[in-house]
């Protein structure tokens, strides 16, 4: 009989701050990691606190059309004089916004179908693999595209919720493969001999090791949503937003002239720095994601 | 109590288009297995051994066949109402590395199942406090010769083969079961600790009066673990020969356990090696034949008969233990010790 | 002694090339600074023995296998010591084109039967020939080297018991476990490489195919009079195959000697609780102990003193620092305190302190020459 | 020769799967491509009619000769409708463009096919060559910081978007430093042929997109060559080959051999998606192929056609999957050697 | 999107014929071969994209001919200020117009002849109009009640062709129907039409069921003719069509042509642009010797014009664009939110910021272009109400319908919030950021304001027509033809349709009619007027009465407001005069017809 006895509170608190030490020392071993959860972080504040740091409507000034960056715009004015800067901020809300619904449901669904196919198998598995190899099949872009002219997407949420249900394919498939794989280890066969409950597998001890894919997996929805979202407006097959990135390429290009004179070349550039900076952002933070995951790997 | 008989299983090798063809996993198998008690079965990888302890283990399923859990035939339950009875036997897994869940420490692991069993016992009406929980896992890993303050708080990789294997054994007793299939347990740990590890489910058996289900590809280790026990020998899904321990490593009458038997190292100035060693005919394909004795064409003894019928376990020329063979003789293979001055 | 071990009168086992490894120590670089995984190895392989190493995981034996190649993976190191070999020189000190000359040429390297040694997108065959390019065949001498190679390939397959022609012309996974050892063997010999290192040659194999094998290594090791070194964790394949045998403890060599001499008589606690803990098939299965504790890993082994002092039943005070003392008898050695002190009765000699084990060893590879 | 015969028959078995699967997954994208297709609001009539008035047609007047039009449009039930479009795609048939009346969509999506796959073409196998090479560079350097700088370039041009690069170079060479034609196929002036100055001036069109699907897709193939080259390097048998004293070179070939080989899978699978994704590049850079084509239809209400563009592309990701799994077994012998066992 | 402006462009041009073109002397590099008279590069206005799978065929919207090259009309309008009936020689080289309007004969070039040597004939002319039955025209309708429609076509000799209107419901278009019908020969068009066409078309002329299916059937026509195409290119125009890629076509001069001795270019290049920037950048890098109407951001019209050789050529162009109300929904059904709305919206900002090139602030609300409406109008245009930006104005009216403000807001009567969405089609950037301006400029005077926009302009229309928007851009002030103009306003979209000759109006939501404006307005100074009515009355009266209808509708819409005229466009061309000369001159009213007419004309030469 042992002497120590710990109690499991305190277990899984030391659970957790060794986790958020193990992170902060993953974070630490290159410091470009720190630059992208920066500025990963960055663009969350700008979503949330974005739109409050200017006035709505955004102020004009005539006099200063396509002006050039100077102090007071940095990346100068857009056809209407409104700064460019303050344009790429309040839209982070819009942009992120769609993107956050759309990794949401891409995550959930595309989740919870690959683990109901790897977990079920059979001919649950096999319906909904044809399913999803179709959906993989159908070009995305094209197919929104068509879609686009018989549904009209208003507003973030109903943009991230098409996004959504168009993406979640390849979560799908890659946490069914995941899936498959984890169930012939030998600790979910473990746990199912003990009797332990689907919610239980599934929920502790499936999700938790998948959950590096799965945190992956959100990022790329994100910037997969983004990336969507802005070529659509940048097409101009969905419906105008003010300050949308997006819009702001579209009426760049197609209305400023920014592919033939510099004049209206810093309000491209703005927004394509903004989706380029999101990028490294989050390529950097996946960078970091399957040791943050890793226990081994967290505590080397 | 468990009972086996005619369990069959065949596997579909998925080919393509094609369709793949029948692999056949296990053909018949009878067991018995009694509380306490130990059985053994031996044979090459591929020959079902693994199969049939995971379908003892209710984790796979089999073609035809009975098995019996306390006088209960399963074939008579939904597959709901079987789980209760094969959470009675517990799969203990070859690699202590995939059997413990990386992300979840080893007091996770543990008050998992045990939650589970404080609910049933509740409902049972021997509800037990709160504290029971943290108080038997650490029972249960001071009983597998663990210290439960170092071992509780870590993580799976935070410990060396040995001890996860240790830990892997006290999370199948935390459900209280009647057998343990030990399948390949000690394989992938190191040389030094094996017989630890075997030391404790002797042990278990002893204290616990839990049977243990052995399934290896050393016989050795199956005559420590059951030297009462019997001792079944699987060639190609079927039992070959079926005895107790003893019996059937000092006089052998199969041609494929004396071959198996033959094939052991023996331990140059400790043994020497046994008289009649049979060398079998190396058949590189022998998946392929399906007709006749399984083993006819690797036999060195097979005759015209051994190819064109299958022989069935049974008694046939009077020796103590069961044997599915035409030319049944009992031969000396395994290595005596020399006797030390 | 086994029937298979007696065959003195080979006609080349004369020839064979003789290895002496002196003060070898290889490091890794970790996160804790460079830990020795192998440290102040002496060992001799007399020409045409066949020597076993045997070890369990983290006592250093496959990195001892890849440095007699001189192919300790990055992030180790050979830190110090030399590997010579008869007409080779010190392998230690080889590098580029020379080292990568010997290796194939003057040593031959099987890998572990689990692992799978050989390119999956090429023919056995397509490989055997890469090989034979690399070693400067159908270059400078026409095609013909190159179909000899082939020849000499196909004999030594059909020698192990393969269909050699087939087997040049299958891929990988087209073979079993058997054939593919096989044809690691062939590869590691076919260049007629006479030091031969076995690398856990039957580790995954099934009871009668690690039967085959090993009568093979034997067999091929006497016709073709090789100098060979079988690592293994298993002490049933060194005894099967071995002359000598040396075990091996947390980066250390604690016993050597004939293979039959130390398994009868084992003289280091740690090869007594070994055996002690290997189950058998005759006799009396209680006698089957359990050896306490665990093996150390890279990071737990003591720096100083004993390495096997955490487990050893017979620990003693002078056992915590400073150096294990060397003791050799006859054609054994062990490295022991408690051996020391127990020996009397045996003519012995003791090499303490600064004096290396290697010295010991030279004499007793004199006295048996 | 069993061998090889039983060989040819599984990956004829293969095919023919293949074959069955993308009939039914043709089925389904054609029928949803019809449904899509007929509930379109806005029609190209009614912007006909707006246009007859404007030019000072009298409103009956221009009413009916859009009903004229509207002729054309199947009248009759849905299901109707499907199994006309159906059958008529199993002639072959597409249906004639609304936006170029009297041409059948076949030929329309033909004329632009080409110039959609010269450039996909081009730009894919110039990053597929030259990602090759620099990913099995990254994975060499992979602990240096050289080898760090190429991993993230690669991650970052492997997840920006293709129009932030198009729409970069486009500011680069036709704004900042107009050295490149920003759009079109060719000078007319060039009379089309082999000739010298008409395939410069297309290679000087063409530069731009060609760049920009090169680099779009530059990253992807450094990051996939460099994890399967570590992932070789690891493998047994580069440390058994080394260790047989093989030389370096052959080595080598045997790295990149074994790494390369499900490489060529995924640019048979990204060759079929380009066409799909080459709509911001064409739009951007007004290259006359697929893509714009199918904003074009779009625009226009051309349903046809925006069907056929949509089918056409749908066909190419569906060809690209069978060619990529057929190409994988007959390269990779492990693949191979599956149809002997079965 | 790219569509942006050009595509207002291509409206401008099937609608008002205004069209463009300028011309520069092509001494560019000539690798083609046409060393002579040089290379003219320029792009078609009414066809962006161009598709080498279009049939040489006029009618067809992405056919391959070019009007003025090779696609040739009886005769080219000068869209004159107010008179619709003058024109330049195309294949008529003089008319003679009845003076009561009741018919015209016209007579062809001697000795024009096809590219492929053939003469044009009066037959081809006759049966060009038998095609133009098939895809309905003013002139050429079956319509028996149609008004300024044809009665009778007779080839008086093999150069004449006498064109009769049918009297019972004249109309002053009847002229300018005739005019703008395409010709093509007949030789190439064989097999199109039956035999018995014409005794058909008299058929269908009449009344009753056989008329009916004789109408039927000839409509059935349409798209046959509107595929067909002949093998190749045969033109009565001074170009026939070379080759094409997807890029540019290519066009030779017809040495057939009747004026081919001063056609200047030898060689005409046709550029395709999809969007406005390629034009722009077509002329940053001075490669278009004459670019249409094309509106230009302010920066990129700097560039331009510095590129050596580039010239900006401006004219008169009769269209506006207006802000249109659906007065079927609240509150913009009370004429008081529409002025107070007219009284925010700052229409010179609007034009800075959308098309400071392409447009002038409107100077009122009169529904007709300012240049004209001079000439109409007079003096009568300054006593309009000018609708200049005043909030305290804006906020009277606002009371007036009973609006309320609160928090500096300006809520419905009903104290529900109010927000103003304007919807526009997205691919027109300028209309795009017009809009965006005018929300930014209520938004900021306290009305909730925001821009929506509809994927495509097809789409917009139909959306427009039934009904779903509350505001739209909407193009207006369409002249020369007075019915014309005010036919956007009181007409078909506001419920006005002229059945069988006679004004019908119809409720809100029925029959196309989105505007929902009110039947009668009371006009100050005029009392209650059918503007409908009105607008119909200047098919046929002429001279002072059509002046004094105009003035009645110019007051009535100043003051009713169905639409807020934001801008009148400008015709702003471009020209290049590094490799030819002779371009029209600003105001020219040839800078309504595409350069081809210059060139027919004999205007543009090779600079020497």
């Amino acid at each position: 009989m042992s002497v120590t006895v710990v109690p499991a509170a305190g277990a899984s608190a030391t659970v957790r701050r060794n986790f958020w030490r193990g992170v902060w020392r993953v974070m630490r071993r290159k410091p470009s990691r720190m630059v992208g959860a920066a500025i990963v972080a960055g663009f969350a504040l700008m979503g949330i606190f974005g739109p409050l740091l200017y006035p709505d409507p955004l102020p004009r000034d005539t006099q200063a059309l396509y002006a050039p960056p100077s102090w007071r715009h940095p990346f100068g004015t857009d056809f209407e004089g409104t700064d460019v800067l303050a344009l790429v901020v309040t839209g982070a809300r819009y942009v992120l916004l769609t993107a956050a619904v759309t990794a949401v449901i891409t995550v959930v669904l595309g989740t919870a179908i690959g683990l109901f196919s790897g977990f079920k198998r059979g001919r649950w598995d096999s319906v909904l693999m044809r399913l999803t190899d179709m959906k993989l099949t159908i070009p995305g872009l094209p197919l929104l595209l068509v879609l686009s002219t018989i549904w009209k997407f208003t507003g973030a949420i109903e943009m991230g919720l098409v996004l959504g249900l168009l993406g979640w394919g390849g979560v799908a498939r890659a946490v069914r493969s995941q899936t498959l794989s984890l169930r012939e280890r030998g600790f979910i066969e473990a746990a199912r001999g003990l009797g332990l409950s689907t919610g239980h597998i599934v929920g502790r001890e499936l999700l938790p090791s998948m959950a590096p894919y799965i945190a992956m997996n959100t990022l790329i929805a994100v910037t997969g949503a983004v990336y969507a979202q802005v070529g659509l407006f940048f097409l101009g097959v969905l419906p105008f937003e003010a300050n949308n990135w997006g819009v702001m390429l579209n009426l760049a290009v197609f209305g400023g002239g920014a592919l033939t004179t510099t004049a209206a070349l810093p309000y491209l550039l703005a927004p394509l720095l903004a989706i380029l900076l999101l990028t490294l952002g989050i390529v950097l933070v996946v960078d970091a994601m399957d040791e943050i995951f890793n226990p081994r790997l967290r505590e080397e | 109590m468990i009972t086996g008989t005619g369990i069959t299983k065949t596997f579909s090798r998925r080919g393509g288009v094609l369709g793949g063809r029948e692999v056949p996993a296990l053909r018949g198998v009878d067991f018995a297995i009694e509380k306490g008690g130990a059985a053994s079965f031996i044979g090459e990888s591929g020959c079902g051994k693994t199969t049939l302890g995971r379908i003892l283990a209710g984790l796979e399923s089999h073609d035809s066949g009975e098995i019996t859990i306390d006088g209960v035939p399963m074939s008579s339950l939904t597959p709901r109402r079987r789980q209760p009875y094969f959470r009675r036997v517990q799969l203990v897994h070859q690699d202590p590395y995939s059997a413990l869940n990386p992300t979840r420490t080893i007091h996770q692991t543990l008050s998992a199942p045990l939650s589970l069993r404080a609910r049933q016992m509740e409902r049972a009406g021997t509800g037990r406090p709160r504290s029971w929980i943290g108080e038997r896992a650490e029972e249960l890993l001071s009983l597998v010769g663990l210290d439960p303050g170092y071992v509780l708080p870590r993580y799976p990789h935070q410990l060396s083969g040995g001890m996860r294997q240790r830990v892997v054994i006290a999370r199948a007793l935390t459900v209280d079961p009647e057998v343990l299939v030990a399948d390949e347990a000690v394989s992938m740990i190191d040389v030094s600790l094996r017989l630890g590890i075997l030391a404790l489910l002797k042990d278990l058996r002893d204290r616990l009066g839990v049977s243990v289900l052995f399934i290896t590809h050393d016989v050795a280790t199956a005559r420590y673990i059951g030297t009462d026990g019997e001792l079944y020998v699987i060639y190609r899904g079927q039992v070959v020969e079926r005895g107790p321990v003893e019996t059937v490593i000092s006089a052998p009458v199969h041609p494929y356990t004396q071959a198996l038997l033959s094939a052991i190292p023996v331990l140059h100035g400790l043994e020497t090696p046994g008289e009649q060693r049979v060398v079998p005919t190396e058949a590189l394909d022998a998946s392929r034949h399906d007709r006749g004795c399984l083993f006819a064409p690797r036999c060195p003894f097979r005759t015209a008969r051994c190819e064109s019928e299958r022989p069935v376990l049974g008694h046939d020329g009077g020796t103590p233990q069961e044997h599915a063979c035409f030319h049944p003789e009992a031969r000396t293979v395994v290595a005596v010790p020399v006797s030390h001055s | 002694m086994a029937a298979e071990q007696s065959s003195e009168q080979s006609s080349d086992r004369s020839s064979a090339p003789g290895v002496r490894i002196r003060g070898l120590s290889v490091v890794y670089r970790t996160g804790a600074g460079e830990l020795p995984a192998v440290s102040g190895i002496d060992l001799d392989l007399p020409p045409g023995t066949i020597t076993g190493v045997v070890g369990e995981s983290g006592s250093g034996k496959s990195t001892l296998a890849l440095s007699l190649l001189n192919a300790v993976q990055p992030p180790g190191r050979i830190a110090a010591g030399s590997v010579e070999i008869d007409g080779l020189g010190d392998v230690a000190a080889l590098h580029g084109d020379g080292l990568r000359r010997a290796r194939g040429r003057h040593i031959g390297y099987v890998f572990q039967a689990a692992q799978n040694s050989l390119n999956p997108l090429k023919t056995v065959g397509g490989q055997l020939l890469d090989l034979g390019r690399s070693h400067g065949m159908g270059r400078s001498h026409g095609p013909d080297d190159l179909r000899g190679l082939v020849r000499e390939a196909r004999g030594l397959l059909d020698r192990m018991g393969l269909d050699g022609a087939r087997v040049l012309d299958s891929y990988q996974h087209e073979l079993s476990g058997g054939m593919r050892q096989r044809v690691g063997i062939m590869l590691a010999l076919v260049l007629n490489a006479r030091v031969v290192v076995l690398d856990e040659p039957t580790t995954a194999l099934d009871m009668i195919t690690q039967a085959t094998i090993l009568r093979i290594i034997r067999e091929v090791h006497e016709e073709r009079g090789l100098t060979t070194l079988v690592i293994t964790h298993d002490l049933g394949v060194v005894a099967e195959v071995a002359d000598n045998l040396a075990v091996m403890y947390g980066g250390r060599l604690v016993e050597q000697g004939p293979t039959g001499e130390v398994l009868g008589d084992p003289r280091h606690p740690y090869t007594r609780g070994l055996l002690a803990a290997i189950p058998r098939l005759a006799g009396d299965i209680g006698e089957a102990r359990a050896l306490p504790g665990r093996p150390p890993t890279l990071d737990s082994v003591p720096a100083d003193g004993c390495v096997f002092r955490e487990r050893c039943a017979l620990r003693m005070e002078v056992c915590e620092t400073g150096r294990v003392p060397v003791v050799s008898w006859g054609s054994r050695t062990a490295v022991c305190h408690a051996v020391q002190g127990a020996r009397e009765d045996v003519k012995q000699t003791v090499t303490a302190g600064t004096v290396t084990a290697g010295t010991a060893i030279a004499d007793m590879g004199e006295e048996q020459a | 020769m069993a061998l090889h015969r039983s060989r040819a028959r599984a990956v004829a078995w293969r095919l023919a799967g293949h074959l069955a699967r993308g009939f039914v997954m043709i089925l389904v994208v054609t029928t949803i491509s019809f449904l899509i297709i007929r509930n379109v609001p806005g029609n190209p009539l009614a912007a006909r009619y707006e246009k007859l008035v404007e030019q000072g047609m009298a409103p009956d007047a221009a009413a009916r000769a859009v009903e004229v039009l509207y002729g054309f449009m199947p009248q009759g039930s849905l299901w109707d409708q499907y199994v006309g479009y159906m059958s008529g795609l199993a002639r072959f048939d597409l249906g004639e463009s609304l936006m170029v009346p009297g041409s059948p969509v076949s030929d329309v999506l033909l004329s632009a096919t080409k110039w959609t796959v010269l450039p996909v073409l081009a730009g894919t196998l110039l990053s597929f060559l030259v990602g090759v090479v620099m990913g099995v560079y990254a994975a060499i350097k992979r602990s240096g910081v050289l080898g760090d700088m190429l991993a993230i370039s690669g991650s970052l041009l492997h997840g920006v978007p293709q129009y932030v690069l198009a729409l970069l170079l486009g500011a680069i060479f036709t704004t900042l430093i107009p050295i490149l034609p920003a759009g079109g196929t060719a000078d007319i002036l060039y009379e089309p042929g082999f000739d010298a100055a008409y395939i410069g001036s297309l290679i000087e069109h063409a530069t731009l997109p060609v760049l920009t699907y090169a680099l779009a897709g530059y990253g992807g193939w450094i990051l996939a060559m460099k994890s399967s080259v570590v992932t070789v390097l690891g493998d047994d048998f580069i440390l058994a080959a080394e260790l047989r004293g093989m030389k370096r070179s052959i080595i080598f070939r045997y790295v990149a051999r074994n790494a390369i080989l499900p490489l060529f899978t995924i640019l048979a699978l990204s060759l079929g998606l380009l066409f799909g994704g080459s709509i911001f590049i064409e739009r951007i850079f007004n290259y006359p192929g697929l893509g714009l084509m199918l904003i074009d239809s779009i625009n226009n209400r051309d349903y046809a056609l925006m069907g056929g563009a949509f089918l056409l592309i749908t066909v190419a990701i569906i060809v690209a999957n069978i060619v990529a799994d057929l190409l994988y077994t007959v390269i990779d012998p492990r693949v191979r050697g599956e149809g002997e066992t079965a | 999107m790219g569509r942006s402006l050009t595509a207002v462009v291509s409206i401008l041009g099937l609608a008002a014929v205004t069209a463009c073109t300028g011309g520069g002397a092509a001494g560019e590099k000539s690798a083609g071969g046409g060393a002579g008279g040089g290379v003219y590069t320029t792009i078609d206005g009414n066809k962006p994209g161009l598709d080498v799978n279009g049939p040489f065929n006029p009618w067809n919207p992405k056919g391959n001919s070019f009007q003025g090259f090779n696609a040739m009309r009886i005769a080219w309008s000068k869209n004159h200020l107010t008179d619709p009936n003058q024109f330049y020689p195309g294949i008529a080289a003089s008319w003679d117009i009845a003076p009561d309007n009741s018919s015209i004969t016209l007579h062809l070039h001697p000795d024009n002849k096809w590219s492929d040597g053939q003469p044009v004939t009066a037959e081809d002319v006759k049966f060009s109009i038998a095609l133009a039955y098939t895809q309905g025209s003013t002139a050429f309708a079956l319509d028996p009640g149609a008004a300024g429609a044809a009665s009778d076509v007779e080839v008086v000799d093999d150069k004449t062709v006498k064109i009769t209107q049918d009297m019972k419901n004249p109309s002053v278009t009847f002229v300018r129907g005739v005019m703008d019908s395409f010709v093509v020969p007949e030789h190439a068009w064989e097999g199109v039409l039956p035999a018995d066409f014409w005794d058909k078309l008299e058929t269908a002329r009449g009344e009753g069921a056989e008329a009916e299916a004789a109408r039927g059937e000839i409509t059935a026509l349409s798209e046959k003719v509107l595929a067909f195409g002949p093998p190749k290119d045969v033109s009565a125009g001074p170009f026939v069509l070379e080759r094409m890629n997807p890029g540019e076509a290519l066009l030779v001069k017809n040495k057939n042509f009747y004026n081919a001795a001063n056609v200047g270019p030898d060689q005409v290049k046709l550029l395709n642009y999809t969007g406005n920037e390629q034009i722009w950048n077509y002329l940053t890098a001075g490669k278009l010797d004459n670019a249409p109407f094309t509106a230009v951001p302010a920066d990129v019209m700097k560039r331009i014009v510095a590129t050596p050789g580039n010239q900006v050529v401006k004219g008169y162009s009769p269209v506006a664009v207006g802000l249109a109300f659906n007065q079927s929904k609240k509150p913009y059904d009370d004429v008081h939110v529409r002025r107070g709305l007219a009284h925010l919206i700052d229409r010179a900002e609007v034009v800075k910021i959308a098309s400071p090139e392409g447009g002038t602030a409107a100077v009122t609300t009169s529904g007709i272009h300012a240049k004209a409406a001079r000439e109409w109008l007079g003096g009568e245009l300054d006593a309009l109400e000018p609708y200049n930006v005043d909030p305290a104005k804006a906020e009277e009216e606002f009371k007036a319908a009973g609006l309320t403000k609160k928090d500096g807001k300006w809520a419905l009567a009903d104290g529900k919030p109010w927000k103003v969405t304007i919807h526009i089609p997205a691919p027109f950037s300028d209309w795009v950021s017009a809009a965006k301006a005018i929300t930014s400029q209520l938004t900021t005077a306290g009305v909730d304001a925001e821009v929506v926009t509809t994927a495509d302009y097809p789409l917009y229309l139909s959306e427009l027509a039934e009904g779903k928007y509350d505001l739209g851009f909407w193009l207006m002030a369409l002249g020369p033809a007075p019915y014309n103009i005010y036919q956007r306003l009181y007409g078909g979209s506001n419920g006005w349709n002229i059945l069988g000759g006679k004004v019908e109006h119809s409720a809100p939501g029925k029959n196309g009619n989105w505007m929902g404006g009110a039947e009668t307005v009371d006009v100050e100074g005029v009392g209650e007027v059918n503007p409908g009515e009105l607008t119909a009355k200047l098919n046929s009266v002429s001279g002072d009465e059509q002046k004094a209808v105009i003035g009645q509708l110019a007051k009535a819409a100043n003051q009713d407001l169905p639409v807020i005229q934001l801008w009148d466009y400008v015709n702003t061309q471009f020209v290049n005069t590094n490799r030819f000369t002779g371009f029209p001159a600003d105001d020219s009213d040839l800078l309504r017809q595409p350069s081809g007419v210059w060139i027919q004309l004999g205007m543009l030469k090779k600079k020497q």
